[in-house]
């Protein structure tokens, strides 16, 4: 019984632990792997930071709680994103589920936005600078009518503001006033996006989803009706990482929060443990078969 | 009778619920919704009797025999009637609560609450434990034992580098060509696959409706 | 640290499930026996409020589809299985239930297994709008017959049909191999889930 | 008021849709209309509304909204047997065009439809194919099935739990009844409960589903009444557990750890609880044989399992244990079925290659 043949038999509790102990540490002490973003991200980066300043971005958190970590900080990013470049942005949820989670997406970016503002104009303002306009029913019906009026599909907003008074809306109509929309789901509701927004009214779409559900949208990004795709947590890093350099391109000076980021670590982490133990399990295989011979 | 019935009832359902497919007729088409949305879902509903009958008394049987942790049937077997009774009494819907109450000051038991707070917790957890089973089952059965696992080893490692950063940073094409595996080949052999089992489905389903599978029966006169 | 009640039980029941990674332990038994019941309780629960009430019970008693007194008593056979001489009787409920589902799976099937299946597999001209994209169709396609060859059960593994079957596995095994890999993510992204929930929500030590 | 409304009306430059066809919607049960318009070649145009009127009635009514890139819209907002005609309005950001009319339309239910042809006519020819070859069988013709790999281990596996003096645990997947993967599991189930009321071997079956509960319980009844041992029969070895997907792994996860089973069966279809099931199994030391036709849970089986049985290996492992003369020839069928997707394939990408036959469009 050598070293090899005891690490090809090595208690399965030891991999436990050591998957246990790379996926928590990076959670509990953030280090920050720079990720590479991938064309699909880039472009829907790029799309949304080079379109006409007065198009608004619209951002529809169509994920629920349970898939929560991977979706939540591709909205988050998105915010950030707008904010930084003093864009004007629409938000509303198609799932009923996913209005807590749209409410704290906002709540937390402006608060951070705003305890770094000096000035009136640098402050984030509800109903000036961005509206929630929550939760309607049916779908179609949103779809289609937020291309005539926005208005008449949501009277009122999440906070229940008449939409008429609010001054962000003299200048968000409908979908000529909207430079992309970007949907955020574990379910399909990106495709329906696509088929009455992008078909019937021309708008940009894009889309942010979880790894699983990634494979089957490659079509949709192939034939351009995404304009832009972030897959996973992965996505969502990428993001976050274009985001931080725009941030330093604008020379703005205070650290973000990145959440997917920081996720990507254990990920990371994880994977690379996992590979490891494959490798070294071959490595063993390999010399014990040799002696064997 | 006692096997010509079933299998009548089997052919006769079978054939309408075939040719429901491509008739949009209404007469027909209520009856196949009434069919998928009351008839089948209360059949179901009395079924579950049938389970909750079976996993009673197979905790019971524990509990008298005093089997091996035979003391753990009991939080089976009262969680059971706890939650059914706050689930029955007290509604499945928070907005319209039942005749129990359903929380002590700003406690709540609701089933929601159960379902929130017990069944997602421990389903979501069961489901977590995949992460270290994924880790140990690689490394036990990931070897290059023959051309076949190392295919398999090889294409799975592609895929784990390239999707994370580090993939791209060690060699650049390497996400797109882990997108290509999952794209080309792996989509070949799923469809592969799956006109085999296509076909295999559809052949049992035939048979069972011709009356020549008959497992279901479960023997017997 | 999470002042809420309902956390920590959650907290606690997360814990007893990672406590079987180490060994099947009480705690684990505790959890186990206690998801079960709970379980079959909701099941209870939304059979009555979803299914039986609406569908049933609240028809029925208004006095309208009286037919599903009929259907409640088909339900109801099941119950024979505990009374010897009429037990054969399970088998009519379980009929109808197979047979509507069989027959109403088969055209469906053949419809999105067998020929939406065929329609995407054929390789077009329109696959060759750029040289890739049909290079690609073309190995779909080929992997498809291999792997379709390596399922023909009725004939003897030779001649032609042994390399075949056997770039047929090849391509199963890239495929599998494919699938796993792509799956880790999203699994190491559930166990990240649980840790943020038990280091954020509960002990507040992440934010 | 009037005069200055028209006056807007006349000077408005906004073009309407022309060309609004109203039909009705074929191959459908009724109650809908289909329209369609040329677009409006103006490019201000915000959406297009859609107008209803009803024959005999003086009012229009809007009945539905699409947009400005649409050129179809379905109102099944209608009752078969009465007469409407349509308008399309044009809407920009500060008027509104409307088109002509349509006709008078109609709308019925069909008797047929005729999208779903090939559906029809692929269920027919698979039909025949598997009748004809059972009816060989009948006739008993031989016919030949290659070895299954998983299968002989079944057998082996059997042996080793006697030996050991240890349970074997089969857990038929978590799907109901009408899944077909569960029917193969019944059969397989059958089998392997008459080896284990032969030599002795105590069985463990547990369930996620009621009525699949039911027909397992009498399978393995009149396995060991088949063979003899129907005194061996205990009704505590099948039993159900629970319907939610995860409690049931937890359960099983349990039951394996406690009792230590020297063989576990995976056979039927399962979903993500595959590998925890499998990884659990595997931690306890006994020979795992896997079998499913659920093609994402493959990947996982394999690597965790000592034999598995893919996709429709499955199906053929019941015919093939069951030796059912009638079964088998049912295999042959679906040989024959694959046969002919294989020259399908070719032939249809020989003809789009060549000729650029639309020959997709055909299935």
């Amino acid at each position: 019984m050598g070293f090899w043949n005891k690490l090809l038999k090595i208690d399965r509790r030891w991999i436990y632990t050591i998957i246990w102990l790379v996926v928590m540490i990076p959670l509990l002490f953030p280090f920050k792997i720079k990720p590479m973003a991938m064309p699909p991200v880039t472009r829907l980066f790029n799309y949304i930071d080079t379109m006409p300043e007065d198009k608004a971005l619209v951002i529809s958190v169509d994920y629920t709680p349970d898939i929560q970590p991977e979706l939540h900080p591709m909205c988050i990013a998105l915010l950030h994103h707008a904010f930084a470049t003093k864009r004007k942005v629409g938000l509303l949820t198609l799932q009923v589920m996913g209005l807590g989670l749209g409410e704290a997406a906002i709540r937390q970016v402006t608060e951070e936005f705003n305890a770094h503002a000096t000035t009136h104009e640098d402050s984030i303002i509800n109903g000036e600078d961005y509206v929630y306009w929550g939760w309607t029913t049916p779908i179609i019906t949103i779809l289609l009518g937020m291309g005539e009026r926005i208005t008449n599909v949501y009277p009122v907003d999440y906070y229940g503001h008449r939409t008429e008074s609010l001054p962000i809306m003299k200048h968000l109509k409908n979908y000529d006033d909207i430079g992309i929309v970007v949907s955020i789901a574990g379910s399909s509701i990106p495709i329906s996006w696509v088929n009455f927004a992008n078909t019937q009214f021309g708008v940009p779409i894009g889309c942010g989803a979880t790894a699983v559900s990634a494979a089957d949208y490659y079509p949709y990004l192939n034939s351009g009706q995404f304009t832009g795709m972030m897959a996973g947590m992965k996505g969502a890093a990428e993001y976050e990482q274009l985001v931080a350099d725009k941030f330093d391109e604008l020379g703005i000076k205070w650290e973000l929060r990145r959440k997917g980021t920081e996720a990507m670590s254990s990920q990371t982490a994880a994977h690379i443990a996992i590979m490891i133990f494959i490798i070294i399990g071959n490595i063993a295989y390999f010399v014990i078969r040799r002696r064997k011979k | 009778m006692k096997r010509r019935l079933p299998l009548m009832i089997v052919l006769v359902l079978g054939i309408f619920g075939a040719v429901a497919f491509v008739i949009p007729h209404p007469i027909v088409k209520s009856i196949d919704e009434t069919m998928r949305n009351d008839v089948l879902r209360i059949i179901t509903a009395f079924s579950l009797v049938l389970g909750v009958g079976s996993i009673i008394q197979h905790h019971l049987i524990k509990i008298r025999r005093k089997a091996e942790h035979w003391p753990f049937s009991y939080i089976a077997l009262i969680s059971l009637a706890v939650s059914a009774a706050i689930g029955l009494f007290g509604g499945i819907d928070p907005a319209s609560p039942g005749i129990l109450p359903t929380h002590i000051g700003g406690f709540s038991f609701h089933m929601q609450a159960l379902y929130d707070n017990i069944m997602i917790p421990l389903a979501s957890t069961m489901f977590a434990l995949l992460a270290f089973f994924m880790a140990s089952a690689a490394y036990r059965a990931f070897r290059a034992r023959n051309l076949e696992a190392t295919l398999l080893l090889i294409a799975a490692f592609i895929l784990m580098l390239g999707a994370v950063p580090l993939g791209r940073m060690l060699i650049r094409p390497l996400p797109d060509f882990a997108e290509w595996i999952l794209t080309v080949p792996n989509t070949a052999a799923k469809r592969g696959i799956m006109f085999g089992i296509g076909l295999g489905s559809i052949a049992t389903s035939l048979k069972i409706i011709l009356g020549i599978e008959r497992g279901w029966l479960g023997g017997g006169g | 640290m999470s002042a809420d009640p309902w956390t920590w039980i959650a907290a606690i029941l997360t814990l007893a499930i990672f406590s079987f990674l180490y060994k099947e332990n009480p705690f684990y038994r505790f959890a186990e026996h206690l998801f079960v019941g709970v379980a079959n309780g909701y099941a209870i629960t939304f059979y009555w409020h979803r299914v039986l009430v609406p569908s049933l019970i609240n028809p029925v008693s208004h006095g309208q589809k009286l037919w599903l007194i009929a259907i409640a008593i088909i339900g109801a056979l099941y119950f024979t299985r505990f009374i010897p001489k009429v037990s054969w009787l399970v088998r009519i409920p379980i009929a109808v239930v197979l047979g509507y589902f069989s027959g109403a799976y088969i055209p469906r099937a053949i419809d999105a297994q067998i020929l939406q299946q065929l329609r995407a597999t054929i390789v077009t001209r329109s696959m060759f709008a750029n040289w890739q994209s049909g290079l690609w169709a073309v190995i779909i396609a080929l992997g498809v017959i291999a792997t379709i060859t390596y399922f023909f059960f009725s004939a003897k593994r030779k001649g032609i049909l042994k390399p075949v079957s056997r770039i047929g596995i090849i391509f199963i095994m890239v495929g599998f191999g494919a699938s796993f890999g792509y799956t880790v993510m999203a699994r190491i992204s559930l166990l990240i889930g649980r840790l943020q929930f038990l280091l954020g929500d509960w002990l507040g030590l992440i934010h | 008021m009037t005069l200055s409304l028209s006056l807007i009306f006349l000077l408005s430059s906004l073009s309407p849709p022309t060309d609004v066809i109203a039909r009705d919607k074929p191959n459908d049960s009724g109650g809908a209309i289909l329209l369609t318009w040329t677009r409006s070649s103006d490019t201000t145009v915000v959406s297009y509304r859609v107008l209803r009127q009803t024959e005999g009635k003086a009012t229009w009514d809007t009945v539905g909204l699409a947009g400005r890139l649409a050129n179809r819209f379905t109102d099944d907002e209608v009752q078969d047997g009465i007469r409407y005609r349509y308008q399309i309005l044009t809407v920009s950001e500060t008027e509104t065009a409307e088109s002509a009319p349509s006709e008078y339309t109609v709308c019925s239910p069909q008797w047929f439809n005729f999208d779903r042809m090939p559906a029809v006519i692929g269920t027919i020819i698979f039909t025949c194919l598997i009748v004809f070859f059972i009816g060989r069988a009948k006739r008993n013709i031989k016919l030949f099935i290659r070895r299954i790999a998983g299968l002989d281990a079944v057998e082996e596996a059997l042996g080793r739990a006697t030996e050991m003096g240890r349970g074997i645990l089969y857990v038929p997947g978590l799907s109901s009844i009408d899944d077909v993967a569960t029917i193969a599991s019944m059969n397989i189930l059958g089998e392997v409960a008459k080896k284990t009321a032969k030599f002795g071997t105590p069985l463990i079956v547990p369930l996620r589903d009621p009525i699949v509960y039911t027909v397992a319980r009498e399978v393995v009844k009149e396995s060991y009444t088949a063979a003899g041992r129907a005194d061996a029969f205990n009704q505590d070895m099948v039993f159900y557990v629970t319907d939610q997907q995860f409690a049931f792994a937890a359960a099983v996860d349990g039951i394996m750890v406690r009792e230590k089973p020297a063989t576990n069966f995976f056979i039927g279809m399962f979903w993500a609880e595959s590998l925890i099931l499998a990884e659990t199994g595997a931690t306890t030391g006994a020979i795992q044989i896997a079998g499913t036709d659920a093609v994402s849970q493959l990947p996982f089986f394999i690597t965790a399992c000592d034999y598995t049985l893919i996709g429709e290996e499955l199906y053929a492992a019941s015919a093939y244990l069951s030796r059912e003369p009638l079964l088998l020839g049912a295999i042959k069928g679906q040989d024959y079925s694959k046969l002919l997707i294989l020259v399908l394939i070719v032939v249809s990408t020989i003809l789009a290659l060549t000729a650029n036959l639309p020959v997709q469009n055909i299935f």
